[in-house]
């Protein structure tokens, strides 16, 4: 088990190293110059110039991406050209928004996913297949941004039930913690729903198909034994992988949120950086994302075992 | 190492639910803070107003910092830190700070902190920068008095120490002002009304500022950034919402309490709101200008910009922009309509689009019918709409247009490329500047006529650097207007840039907000809130 | 027991025909009605510019926002275009984006797939790199592409295609190596048939069904992140109308116009709609899995 | 041979099927599944029901479930009565709660039949715990009884494994266990060891009979081998196309035959005692294994394992027109050694020479032109030809390699068809319009159009009704007669050996444990392990194409020549 954690971590350090590689590259050849951003409309060419390099950015491509990634090495980010902030300090600010969000995203989503998928596959190709199948295709079709204008009309605007925007941290209390992430949650858990949603269903009617099943049904079981006990633990693998490669499509679906709700999280940190080419923030940010995504893969493949005693690291 | 650091505040937010689950039924504050929740028009990034000519900075300086003397709503210079004589022979400005001017660490402001941060401005801020070109001695003589002596007379000295805009000469401590010109700061303290909170900055997202208990205003009715800053709120937050109709929507629901910018085409939702005013702050607003590159073809050619000046008109991009005309004002005065020096002279062939003029006025400069690139930004509202507007006018106008999408931070970047078009080059771009930012002929950055070492587009025009010397050498008002109305017509003959006419941009406020000042810079001075 | 002898017969003949149906398949009226919702909508898009009343382009500032007349059937936009005459000629560019997203990212998944998946030598190292792209998030990605190349037509495509590549090659490579053990293929290989050979001949066509499959929802994804691209301010210029810039330019208007998001919303949700159905139906037909059950 | 004995006359009748129709749900007009079946089974009787695949063997037990795949198949006529109850009329909570207490059913394959991811134990406890009010420690004390009832080792140990951790003989005792925990009338076991090796087979073959004569059980035992048959069977009813064509006790069945399609299903038993040897040629050798080595893994760098030794110093010739068997049960290592020789992988150490060249370390572009020497048939029919090929591109693939013209490739490929009995317009169909045995027809024919000297039979029967795999096997011996081909006979089934083989080649776990004649082999083996291939080998003392007894001397007599 910790053999095999070591690997899959040691695995990660190609990725990670190409990682940082194509972002740096990528940067450095994006038209854009942070020396301009930061000095507003009115400066000269020379003034430019000048804080180019007082900021490095005037070395060599290969003395930066070195400092850089020595630096790195040694936990040390950088500070944001742009706000002359730890870059460390302004990601851990904005990491817990997203993080709760997204972990409330992904409680709901899987809430209200699996039942469906599980009851889709049960009754395969009845109206409540029908519904579940149309459901999940049409959450794949609207664009986020739309589903959240749609649901601060309707819960915020119409019937005043919750905020229109912003975010509190639990911290400040979990009634304003939830009455403000609950509509950025369900924007983002549509697309989630509907992927998960789709999963367990054609899981589902695998693993429905499998011998085991017609064993459990010989021996008299009762049909919700069957699904939840039998087949769903079985039918479990495919669904937690989609969780975690959906995990992807969260961050997405994040970036736009956080926009539509004003939220403070690490989408929009991370858009705002790109847009203002502030190297050090979209350099962390992409290799945190990264770092991010082959961790929650690591622990979906890891919750594997908890599901399977067939797998065993 | 990245398992150790996004741990952390998924832990710390998981130790933070269980708190708050015990805290929930505790009310929420004891005493009762007035707060302003304020959407500004931009997130805060840059906390360094010296070394940026970014709207939202220099707002942000204008909260913590003091100026030493302030132009009030009329333009006229007052003093705010420090009273000043001028000597008869125009030479020497002696400054006297007033009395219990403190920094918010505690420590008296002193002369010496104010001569390193005008020293520091100097460095950066153009107007700044001709003043220190003539000066002899900038000095403290004691901790309350310094004194400027110029080795010639700069008679618009006060005028622009005492500017809005651009880049103000904030007066910090002179530890840090003693910070090269062209890093950013790291220390932010200031002696102004409001002491800013490090802990709850959020770069981009938030910031929040305390009252500063121990400020003294001074005496007098405030107007713009003079007279006396009496502050009656206890912290004001401003929170940026990348957003518009979250923002908007976000008012309506009495969840923030100032809007800085409202988008003229969605006050339909504010005016269902009954707890909302919306009203103009700022009765000069802003103008929009393009700019073209005065080195490559086929921009070089006078003709040619005069083709562009026929080809376009004010109403159409004034009204794209703005919709109601309510909101909008043809004119195209350079340094603005209601200015002191501001004048309309010449500037007919922009009120209205004149096709059949731009394309005889190609034809005679012989345009082959090269495209001319024009940048256009996708990611900023208030400049995504003018190149569009723009660009059909120019090819009715006769000209070929390759319109060019990018994100802003492109333009920012491909504008200060002075290659050939073919090898990164542009022939256009639009951007819109505040009316105080334009208002004369040293802060008007786009008359400067110094080649390479002016502003973008770089235009070589000896004729209007004679202006400006002029300008600077005038000693009374009316000379200085005469010049002004030469430059102005100057300007619309070579077409220096483009004035596409000016626009407003109303705020909007909870009506529980009172007392709020109009300045083109958005004051919490004064400011009540009634609840 | 390895060598067990099993009656089941392998569902594989049913990969013959792509689209033969095979006996006993019910698709009920779905797919039909999808493809024929897609057919029109794709045909009005093409044919836009024959029959539409105004130049999508053509701005006339003072009838800026009018309510939908006789003239403007669904009134105006900000510039004051005509959102009719725009939304019909977006869909061209969506599709395009769309189906272009979808034929680049599968023929480049395709070529790099079928290596990794028969060349053990290539196929580390090919993996790590699209470890390495799958992990960088899609959309941050495609911001950063779009900025560096300019929010033109072709880059927003290929910004849009390059996270979309790693998904075709682990698909390619998943359907070669479970090919490669087939019996026919080891037969192949005995039979003396070259690498190239069997990898063209033999695996590749192993390989289209799952990528027509995947090709529509690549399609369907590539049109709605276009939008999304567009709603951060990365899509393609305004010059350009598409389904996702008419309604990113349009989306601070969603209470006020709801015609600026609605229509091109509810045409760009209809056509992923039918083409994700489709692809459903595709998948269905095509996965000897559930073809098993169908009996 | 010693048939079941067993003297049901006073039995009570327990079961009986009559006039069972099922048909295609939903299309009324298509050919029913099953045709008017009727059955009748008493306390304690083992009814086997044989059959080809297709024959409807597997719905009948279905139908007798209640399990019928709803949307596809359903009962339209006839009746199914337990005892008192009526089956085809039972609503579903009430067949629920028949299965297991009255009905109870075990499977092929016991890989897949237990659920993987719960403990054995508690998928036996289900059972009480669905259909009795045991407490919880009842329960598990009848689960233990029920284990230890069924022979499994180490049973507290076991009750808390997961099924993959078990033998294919360990799960198939717990689906035993977890059938009769609660003392069914009936049991149907279908095809409860067809997926075992033969010595697991007979352990559970007793085993069933154990419980049965404890139990006083009812069982309905389904099965397409004719050994087993004769084994256990009381009474037999033989299935074709849907419906019963023959009932008749055991011994009648196997003597005296009414009907054609017993007869000739019975003709088609290949029998376990070797066909007369055929002369030594004392021709050069064709393919000579030498000192054969194969080990997978265990070069990993993070593993510790030392790699899995699937083949060890495996030596072996063939000549010209000889066949050499290599028999062994699931996991001997007989499929390793083939693909070795085949270079499908590379072994890892010793000679394979084919047609005098050593192949065993060749690069895969040296071996290219010494593929034509060997060729391969493959076990399953459905997948060894390409789906999307028609017969002409598979047949030609192979000559077109090597060079020869498209036509004449065509022309061979034709005359190819003929010669495995297939038409000449055969060539531009596809795989999947021909049957499984008439598929493997063609992969043959594919394998000699490269004019082979060597050609590897794996398993090329095994997938096949007895009557197909007859057909097969005279072709390959045909085959081997007109081209002098050597073959290498792959095969877990010692009656197929017994019929094809020249000389035989026991493995077990790798290594070859016995090697000689076929008849020496098969009649008197020498290693205790073949002998216990043998002994377990079921309806060994029966001659069923013959209709009698195997004569001990004609044993003895293959034995000695």
């Amino acid at each position: 088990m910790f053999g095999y954690i070591l690997r899959r971590l040691l695995a990660t350090i190609p990725v990670l190293l190409i990682v940082s590689v194509f972002v740096f590259l990528l940067l450095r050849l994006t038209p854009g110059d942070p020396a301009a951003i930061l000095a507003g409309d009115a400066a000269t060419p020379a003034q430019l110039e000048r804080i180019r390099d007082s900021l490095g950015l005037n070395d060599p491509l290969h003395v930066q991406f070195l400092t850089w990634f020595g630096q790195m090495l040694q936990g040390d980010f950088g500070t944001s050209l742009i706000s002359n902030t730890d870059v460390l300090d302004m990601v851990s600010d904005r990491l817990g928004p997203t993080v709760n969000i997204a972990v409330m995203t992904i409680i709901i989503s899987v809430l209200l996913a699996v039942p469906m998928g599980v009851i889709a596959a049960w009754r395969h190709r009845s109206w409540i297949d029908f519904a579940v199948m149309s459901f999940s295709v049409l959450g794949f079709s609207v664009p986020v941004f739309v589903i959240g204008y749609i649901l601060i009309q309707i819960f915020a605007i119409e019937l005043r039930w919750v905020p229109v925007q912003g975010y509190k941290s639990p911290a400040d209390g979990l009634g304003a913690f939830f009455s403000r992430a609950v509509l950025p949650s369900l924007t983002l858990a549509t697309i989630y729903v509907a992927l998960i949603a789709r999963m367990t269903r054609a899981s589902m009617l695998e693993v429905l198909g499998e011998d085991y099943i017609r064993t459990a049904r010989a021996k008299g079981v009762r049909e919700n034994v069957v699904l939840f006990r039998h087949a769903l633990r079985n039918a479990a693998v495919p669904i937690l992988t989609i969780i975690g490669t959906g995990f992807a499509l969260l961050i997405s679906g994040v970036v736009v949120t956080e926009s539509v709700f004003n939220i403070p999280g690490i989408g929009r940190l991370t858009v705002d950086a790109i847009l203002a080419r502030d190297y050090p923030v979209i350099q962390a940010m992409i290799l945190l994302t990264a770092g991010i995504y082959v961790m929650v893969n690591l622990l979906v493949d890891l919750s594997y075992s908890l599901f399977d005693p067939r797998i065993r690291y | 190492m990245k398992a150790i650091r996004t741990g952390l505040p998924v832990t710390r937010t998981l130790a933070a639910t269980l708190l708050a689950s015990s805290a929930l039924l505790t009310p929420a504050q004891a005493q009762e803070e007035t707060t302003i929740t304020a959407v500004m028009h931009s997130g805060l990034r840059v906390l360094d107003p010296v070394i940026t000519t970014a709207h939202i900075t220099r707002n942000h300086g204008y909260m913590i910092y003091d100026v030493l003397t302030a132009v009030d709503e009329d333009f006229t210079p007052q003093p705010q830190m420090a009273d000043w004589q001028v000597s008869d022979d125009q030479l020497t400005y002696t400054f006297t700070l007033r009395d219990g001017l403190m920094f918010h660490d505690g420590a008296p402001v002193t002369a010496a902190d104010a001569v390193a941060s005008l020293k520091r401005w100097g460095q950066k801020d153009s107007g700044g920068q001709l003043i220190f070109d003539v000066t002899a001695s900038l000095e403290a003589t004691d901790d309350k008095t310094l004194v400027w002596t110029l080795s010639q007379p700069f008679a618009p000295l006060m005028d622009v120490i005492s500017k809005q805009s651009a880049v103000p000469p904030f007066i910090m401590p002179a530890r840090v002002a003693e910070t090269s010109a062209d890093e950013t700061i790291t220390e932010y303290v200031g002696s102004g009304p409001f002491v800013f909170n490090e802990e709850e900055y959020e770069p981009g997202v938030s910031v929040t500022y305390e009252k500063f208990d121990d400020y003294v205003p001074r005496e007098g009715e405030p107007s713009w950034m003079a007279g006396g800053k009496v502050v009656n709120v206890d912290r004001v937050v401003w929170t940026t919402m990348p957003d518009n109709l979250t923002a908007m929507n976000a008012l309506a629901a009495g969840e923030i309490d100032y809007l800085e910018q409202v988008q003229i085409d969605l006050m339909p939702i504010l005016d269902a709101a009954p707890d909302v005013t919306v009203e103009m702050r700022d009765p000069l607003g802003y103008v929009t200008i393009g700019r073209p590159n005065f080195l490559h073809p086929p921009f070089d050619n006078k003709l040619v910009r005069q083709a562009a000046a026929a080809a376009l008109g004010q109403e159409q991009m004034l009204a794209t922009m703005q919709g109601d005309p309510e909101y909008y004002k043809v004119c195209g005065a350079i340094f603005g309509c209601a200015t002191p020096l501001g004048d309309q002279a010449a500037s007919e062939t922009l009120v209205a689009p004149n096709p059949e003029a731009s394309k005889a006025l190609l034809a005679e400069a012989g345009y082959d019918g090269t495209p001319i690139v024009l940048m256009a930004p996708t990611d900023v509202i208030s400049l995504s709409n003018q190149p569009v507007v723009a660009a059909q006018a120019l090819r009715e106008g006769g000209f070929e247009v390759d319109m060019q999408s990018m994100d802003w931070q492109s333009v920012v970047q491909r504008r200060a490329q002075q290659a050939p078009i073919g090898e990164g080059g542009w022939n256009m771009f639009f951007t819109n500047w505040m009316v105080p930012e334009i208002s004369d002929p040293l802060i008007n950055v786009m008359v400067n006529g110094r080649g390479d070492d002016g502003w973008f587009g770089w235009p070589d025009d000896p004729q209007i650097e004679e202006m400006r010397s002029a300008y600077v050498a005038a000693t009374d008002a009316e000379t200085q207007k005469a010049i002004a109305v030469q430059i102005q017509e100057h300007v619309m003959d070579n077409v220096n840039y483009l004035m596409m006419g000016e626009y407003l941009i109303p705020q909007a406020r909870r009506t529980v907000i009172e007392n709020m000042i109009p300045s083109p810079v958005p004051v919490f001075w004064a400011m009540t809130k009634a609840e | 027991m390895a060598d067990i002898p099993t009656s089941r017969p392998s569902a594989f003949h049913v990969l013959t025909g792509i689209f033969a149906l095979p006996k006993g398949a019910r698709l009920g009226a779905g797919p039909a009605i999808a493809a024929l919702v897609l057919a029109i909508i794709v045909m009005a898009s093409v044919c836009a510019p024959l029959y539409v009343p105004h130049d999508p382009l053509s701005m006339d500032a003072m009838s800026r926002l009018k309510p939908p007349s006789g003239e403007f059937w669904l009134g105006t936009d900000p510039f004051g275009r005509d959102i009719f005459s725009r939304v019909m000629t977006g869909g061209r560019v969506s599709l395009l984006i769309g189906v272009g997203a979808a034929v680049v990212s599968v023929a480049i998944g395709l070529a790099i797939g079928l290596v990794a998946g028969f060349f053990r030598t290539a196929d580390g190292i090919i993996m790590r790199i699209m470890d390495s792209l799958m992990a960088i998030p899609a959309i941050l990605l495609a911001i950063a592409l779009v900025a560096l190349n300019g929010p033109s037509l072709g880059s927003v495509i290929i910004a849009i295609t390059i996270p979309e590549v790693p998904r075709v090659v682990r698909l390619v490579r998943s359907v070669v190596l479970t090919a490669r053990e087939e019996p026919y293929v080891e037969a192949a290989i005995a039979l003396g048939s070259s690498m190239p050979k069997i990898l063209i001949q033999h695996l590749l066509p192993n390989t289209l069904a799952p990528l027509i499959v995947q090709g529509t929802y690549i399609c369907a994804s590539a049109i709605l992140i276009e939008a999304i691209l567009s709603f951060l301010g990365a899509g393609v210029s305004t010059e350009i109308p598409t389904w996702g810039n008419i309604m990113a330019e349009g989306r601070t208007y969603f209470q006020l116009k709801p015609g600026l998001i609605f229509w091109p919303g509810i045409l760009l949700s209809l056509c992923i709609l039918c083409i994700n159905l489709l692809g459903d139906t595709a998948r269905d037909l095509l996965d000897p899995r559930m073809k098993k059950r169908e009996g | 041979m010693k048939f079941s004995t067993k003297d049901l006359s006073r039995a009570e009748q327990v079961f009986s099927i009559t006039g069972l129709q099922v048909g295609l749900a939903g299309q009324p007009d298509a050919a029913p599944v099953l045709d008017r079946i009727d059955l009748q089974i008493r306390a304690g009787e083992t009814h086997c029901l044989v059959g080809e695949s297709g024959s409807g063997k597997s719905v009948t037990s279905l139908a007798t479930m209640g399990l019928l795949p709803k949307d596809a198949l359903e009962v339209t006529g006839g009746r199914i009565q337990l005892k008192e109850v009526e089956i085809t009329a039972a609503s579903p909570s009430r067949m629920r709660d028949l299965r297991a207490k009255r009905v109870a059913m075990i499977f092929q394959e016991p890989m897949t039949a237990l659920n993987p991811v719960l403990r054995v134990g508690a998928q036996i406890e289900e059972v009480l715990n669905m259909h009795t009010d045991l407490s919880a420690a009842e329960a598990k004390a009848r689960t233990l009884d029920i284990m230890e009832q069924v022979h499994l080792p180490d049973v507290p140990r076991i009750y808390q494994a997961f099924p993959h951790q078990l033998s294919g003989g360990q799960r198939q005792r717990i689906m035993i266990a977890m059938a009769l925990v609660l003392e069914p009338d009936l049991l149907i076991a279908d095809e409860p060891t067809t997926a075992l090796d033969v010595t697991t087979q007979l352990q559970i073959l007793k085993l069933i009979a154990e419980m049965q004569q404890r139990h006083g059980t009812a069982v309905l035992f389904i099965t397409h081998d004719m050994g087993v048959v004769a084994e256990i069977a009381d009474t037999v009813s033989v299935m074709q196309k849907g419906r019963i064509v023959e009932t008749a006790p055991i011994r009648e069945l196997l003597t005296d035959p009414q009907m054609d399609y017993t007869r000739k299903l019975l003709q088609a038993v290949p029998n376990l005692t070797p066909r007369p040897a055929r002369p030594v040629n004392g021709a050069d050798a064709v393919l000579d294994v030498d000192n054969l080595q194969m080990t997978y893994g265990g070069t990993g760098w993070f593993s510790r394992s030392e790699g899995v030794r699937a083949a060890r110093d495996v030596t072996f010739d063939i000549a010209p027109g000889r066949t050499l068997g290599i028999v062994g049960e699931s996991g001997s290592g007989k499929s390793t050694v083939a693909r070795c020789i085949m270079r499908l992988i590379d072994p890892t150490g010793g000679r394979v020479c084919v047609a005098g060249s050593d192949i065993a370390r060749l690069s895969r572009r040296q071996l290219q032109p010494h593929r034509k020497h060997f060729q391969i048939v493959f076990q399953d029919p459905y997948r060894s030809l390409n789906p999307r090929w028609t017969v002409a591109r598979s047949l030609c693939e192979g000559p077109i390699n090597f060079g020869q013209p498209k036509a004449q490739a065509l022309e061979h490929a034709a005359e190819l068809l003929e010669l495995v009995d297939l038409p000449r317009d055969a060539l531009w169909r596809y795989p999947h319009q021909f049957s499984g045995g008439q598929r493997q027809r063609i992969a043959i024919a594919r394998a000699v159009a490269m004019k082979p000297d060597l050609l590897v039979a794996d398993e090329a029967v095994s997938a096949l009704d007895v009557s197909v795999q007859a057909q097969v096997l005279d072709l390959l011996d045909d085959v081997q007669k007109r081209f002098g081909i050597a073959m290498l006979f792959i095969t877990h089934d010692l009656r197929v050996a017994a019929q094809i083989c020249d000389d035989v080649l026991v493995m077990q776990k790798g290594q070859v444990v016995e090697h000689g004649p076929a008849g020496a082999v098969l009649a008197d083996p020498q290693h205790s392990y073949t002998k216990s291939l043998i002994e377990a080998a079921p309806g060994r003392d029966w001659d069923f194409a013959n209709f009698r007894a195997v004569s001990a001397p004609s044993a003895i007599q293959g034995a000695t020549v």
